[in-house]
């Protein structure tokens, strides 16, 4: 049986392991249900494909609405997807432990948003650019929806956990979580967007891109700590 | 009495894998007679020019699309009602087969329709009931791959489909309710055909094929699923042709 | 105020057997010990020091075990451990958590998921965690639920290596232990 | 103490008895947590005001645009509220109570999809108008849109529900029921947002709405029943 | 397959205490028993017929108590005891309700919310249904998890008193639950 070294000056627990630890482990399990990746995707195009559905088929709204379609979906399937960041975890008792683990917890928590990036946001991004195409939007525009995605995905991650965190173990979680990250999200979606309708009326997007950028950074610096913050009152 | 006998697995096994061989053969005679007819013998439409003989294709994939959907839903009230384990597995076995047919369908259709409407795309009712069919497959194989317990997942999949059902009636009226891109049936038991005979020939031989074609995929597919969930019984340890694999 | 006026210590290589009427407030000082819920008032001292909620040092040196096993019902019974222990900080190696299975009695239950797992089974791998973990002192709330006369034996035979290799214990719990006395001190509440 | 008196020829546990019981509780416990009902609707609200942001605000695409969206954010906010239907009964043990009671399950079903519609369908439906004015809706197209959601909006409860409950511990919950139920969700969007586009064309709306009002008919009449089927299944 | 050749039965006024080692099934026995889990083979009679899982007859006469406590968080302990009962079919007063759960020694906590109340205090919730609800047959999963001694005596209490009105219990549990010698069989599995 193992013994851990509990008297060395610097701590064995960094930062690294822990990030390694949270990414496996919520890999492995959503890897584990064969069907979950593929699922989300689906609902992605689901949304996408329902809107032209609902409004009128014409070719140049198309055209128009399609930036602003696969952005609303893809903060309707972060939010979809984002109770269940930490629920599961929360009502086992996980959370309870990665809360007392000797691995520095916002590194444990950055983890888990870094996975749930990976299994939700990433396969969006990707996915984006053949759905555009259903929407007759033209290279250049494809290409600015994709990157603008690409940065702001994360984004919509980091700070859904601030509110993933924040309504754990309150009732009406789901729509509590959506009224207080909305507001957080509606930025987001506002460059995200426009950095594809500045491309299509013929000006640069760079300006959107580089306030996502900076959004990103903001973001990855402070969400995981406010999270962390978050869990340890929620189980109080 | 006998026809009772092939409901338990093991009974139905050897059956399945007697008859799929001869309606796989089936399925090829009458692909190759059916294309041959279609592309070889049917003339071209002075309309449409070469486009239209996507139909021999197109037409057969649409009605079995719908057709499998109904056979899977019958296989489901008895799984559900009787509880019977081959009426959940032959559910089981047509699922991919229909999405398959689906995608096939909605696959020339659209082909077909660039040709024709200018479009590969449109938000008409009969293509969206058809792509809905198409999700309906997948959530039903979904639902069934998200459930590790496969009795569980039986019965699940079987209330699934039953409640899907409504959508086969939409897609099949929906040009009639609708005033849709799509044209109506031009084929029907009661009025005479609109089409020219040969081409009538050629889309019944074609369905033919898919009827068969079906048939022997799904037999083989419910040999493999009979042999996976029951791995663990004696009668399948016995095989003989297990037992030779193995050697 | 749940309680007030408490005042205790544990010793290395002791053990402090909490027990009390149902909601006397055990479950609420194992959770103030572990630093999980913060106390009204009082102070915690770990090795002599005054120590806040979430020290470092506190939660590198005590393991908690709640009501809640942390399992993950997809998860097999052997990667829900290697999870756990690994989450703590110990990198136990593939034979050990066989071995610490197997003393659980858990050696067949290894690859089947958590979900399709017995209640008494479920603890069993709580054990086979606290047989993985040497940490200076261990927090039990409750540890004797769901199990069998068998996984008594070894839940006390833990606890007595677990003293004996100069950790200590504190546990609270309605059943009784099984515990050599000399190394039990007793906390009854309400 | 009391006895129940199990020898009667006639039950006397009714179907009435079910349906209060079930309605009563989930009431209750939807008006316990004070801030859920304004949540619900502040949902609502934010997703139907986010499309003319996401895309461009012109007039004519906005009065065009309107009822669909209207009936797209319905969709969602069913969507997003039917995970939490059985969840939480599931995962405390109350929905094995309910199996076993003696109570007629659909019925006891029936009365918390009831409750589900009081809570989330019925403030939209009073809510749509208000927000349809936003979008440049006259009152004819109005009050089809109102009352295509009056009709329409329990028919996505009661689809919802048995999808709710076939997804019932399994993982990938949330988007697995999306992917299961927007098929079925689909055709009440088509017909509901399809009756005000009717009415803007000059035509009448009594086709779609009768038509949606056979789904309801059929919805009420089989979802209970399918679901009651889909809990059991869930249980075993 | 997880059991095979069992057969039991067990008589009005008669208690069938089922023990075994963990993992030997008497959980998914009792559920079967319930209605709730379908067996692979096997029949159920009650009161000599042949039963089907979900028949109205046997939901009308058995109560099931399992792992769960049924409790809504939300809802104080009262109302949840009142929502329980009332789920099974019972209409007991306010009187009946406070008197069932001043038994339970929770008179105090009445009205505090069941998040708060400890482990011990939900499962007391639980003896408080068993006392209004007297059907012919009980269903008991571990009825002793997490109760103190009063507990304890307070579950064998209610136990004796539906054997002595001519019902039937079925309990599967680790702990002895101090029932009178002749009115209790034994299962023991696995
Ligand atoms: C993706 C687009 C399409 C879909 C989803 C689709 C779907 C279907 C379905 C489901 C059927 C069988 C229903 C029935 O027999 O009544 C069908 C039949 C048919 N389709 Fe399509 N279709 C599509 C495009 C087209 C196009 C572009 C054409 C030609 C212009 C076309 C021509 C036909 C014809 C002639 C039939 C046979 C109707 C009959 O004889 O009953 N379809 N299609
Ligand atoms: N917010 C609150 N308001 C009132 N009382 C509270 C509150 N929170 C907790 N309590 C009380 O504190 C006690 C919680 O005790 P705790 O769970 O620690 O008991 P315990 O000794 O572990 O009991 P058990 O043996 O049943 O597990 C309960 O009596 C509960 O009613
Ligand atoms: N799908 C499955 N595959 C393999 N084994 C299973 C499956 N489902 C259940 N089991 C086994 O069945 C048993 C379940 O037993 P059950 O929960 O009834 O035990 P128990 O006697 O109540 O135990 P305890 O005393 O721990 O509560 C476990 O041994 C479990 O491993
Ligand atoms: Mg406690
Ligand atoms: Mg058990």
């Amino acid at each position: 049986m193992s013994a851990t070294a509990t008297t060395a000056t610097e701590s064995p627990y960094g930062a690294f392991g822990a990030l390694r630890w949270a990414v496996a482990r919520d890999l492995k399990l959503a890897l584990r249900s064969r069907a979950e990746l593929g699922v989300q995707l689906l609902f992605y195009v689901i949304v996408v494909t329902l809107f032209p559905l609902a409004s009128s088929p014409e070719k140049t709204l198309l055209a128009t609405m399609g930036p602003g379609v696969l952005w609303v979906a893809a903060l309707l399937a972060s939010l979809l997807s984002l109770p269940r960041l930490f629920a599961s975890d929360f009502a086992d008792g996980t959370l309870e432990q990665i809360a007392l683990s000797p691995y520095p917890m916002p590194a444990l928590v950055f983890g888990k948003i870094l996975a749930h990036w990976l299994t939700t946001g990433l396969p969006i991004v990707v996915l984006a650019p053949l759905l555009g195409l259903q929407y007759g939007l033209d290279v250049p525009a494809l290409t600015v929806v994709t990157l603008s995605l690409l940065i702001g995905t994360p984004i919509l991650s980091l700070l859904g956990a601030i509110g993933a965190s924040l309504t754990l173990g309150v009732r009406g979680g789901g729509s509590l979580l959506a009224l207080l990250i909305l507001p957080l999200y509606v930025p987001v979606l506002i460059f995200g967007a426009g950095a594809a309708d500045a491309v299509r009326a013929g000006l640069s997007a760079s300006a959107n891109l580089s306030l996502l950028g900076a959004g990103l950074l903001l973001a990855f610096v402070g969400a995981p700590f406010a999270t962390a913050a978050g869990i340890r009152i929620a189980l109080d | 009495m006998s026809l009772y006998r092939y409901s338990s697995p093991a009974a139905f096994y050897p059956l399945a894998g007697m008859m799929a061989p001869w309606f796989a053969g089936a399925a090829l005679l009458c692909t190759v007679a059916g294309l041959w007819i279609g592309f070889g013998i049917a003339p071209t439409d002075f309309q449409q020019g070469e486009a239209y003989r996507i139909i021999f294709i197109h037409v057969p994939s649409a009605w079995m699309s719908m057709f499998v959907y109904l056979v899977m839903g019958f296989w489901s009230v008895l799984a559900l009602s009787f509880n019977t384990r081959l009426s959940a597995m032959m559910a089981q076995a047509l699922a991919p087969t229909g999405a398959i047919m689906t995608f096939v369908a909605l696959w020339t259709g659209a082909l077909w329709g660039r040709p024709t409407w200018g479009t590969y795309w449109a938000w008409d009712a009969r293509m969206t009931s058809e792509l809905i069919l198409l999700f309906l497959y997948f959530g039903v194989m979904a639902l069934r791959s998200a459930i590790d317990d496969p009795r569980r997942a039986d019965r699940a999949c079987a209330v699934l489909t039953i409640v899907g059902s409504v959508n086969i009636p939409i897609i099949y009226f929906s040009v009639q309710w609708w005033n849709t891109l799509h044209q109506g049936a031009s084929v029907s038991l009661t009025a005479a055909p609109k089409m020219a005979s040969i081409m009538l020939l050629g889309m019944l031989v074609m369905s033919f094929a898919a009827w068969f074609y079906a048939i022997a995929v799904v037999l083989w597919r419910v040999q493999a699923i009979i042999l996976e969930r029951e791995r663990g019984a004696a009668w399948v340890a016995e095989l003989p042709k297990l037992r030779s694999a193995v050697a | 105020m749940l309680f007030a006026g408490l005042g205790f210590s544990v010793a290395a290589g002791k053990a402090l057997v909490i027990t009390g009427p149902n909601g006397t407030g055990k479950t609420t000082l194992l959770r103030i010990l572990a630093g999980l819920t913060l106390p009204a008032g009082g102070t915690i001292r770990w090795r002599g020091e005054a120590v806040v909620p979430y020290a470092a040092g506190l939660r590198e040196e005590t393991l908690y075990a709640g009501h809640f096993a942390a399992l993950k019902d997809e998860l097999t019974a052997e990667e829900n451990l290697r999870s756990l222990v690994s989450l703590s900080g110990a990198e136990p190696s593939d034979a050990d958590l066989r071995a610490a299975l197997a003393a659980a009695a858990l050696a067949e239950k290894r690859l089947l998921p958590a979900r399709v797992l017995s209640q008494g089974q479920r603890r069993r791998i709580g054990l086979a965690r606290l047989a993985l973990l040497a940490r200076p002192l261990w927090l039990l709330d409750e540890p004797a639920t769901a199990l069998d006369t068998t996984g008594l034996g070894l839940l006390a035979e833990l606890i007595a290596r677990q003293l004996d290799s100069g950790g200590a214990v504190i546990a609270a719990t309605h059943q009784p232990l099984d515990l050599p006395t000399d190394a039990v001190d007793r906390l009854v509440m309400g």
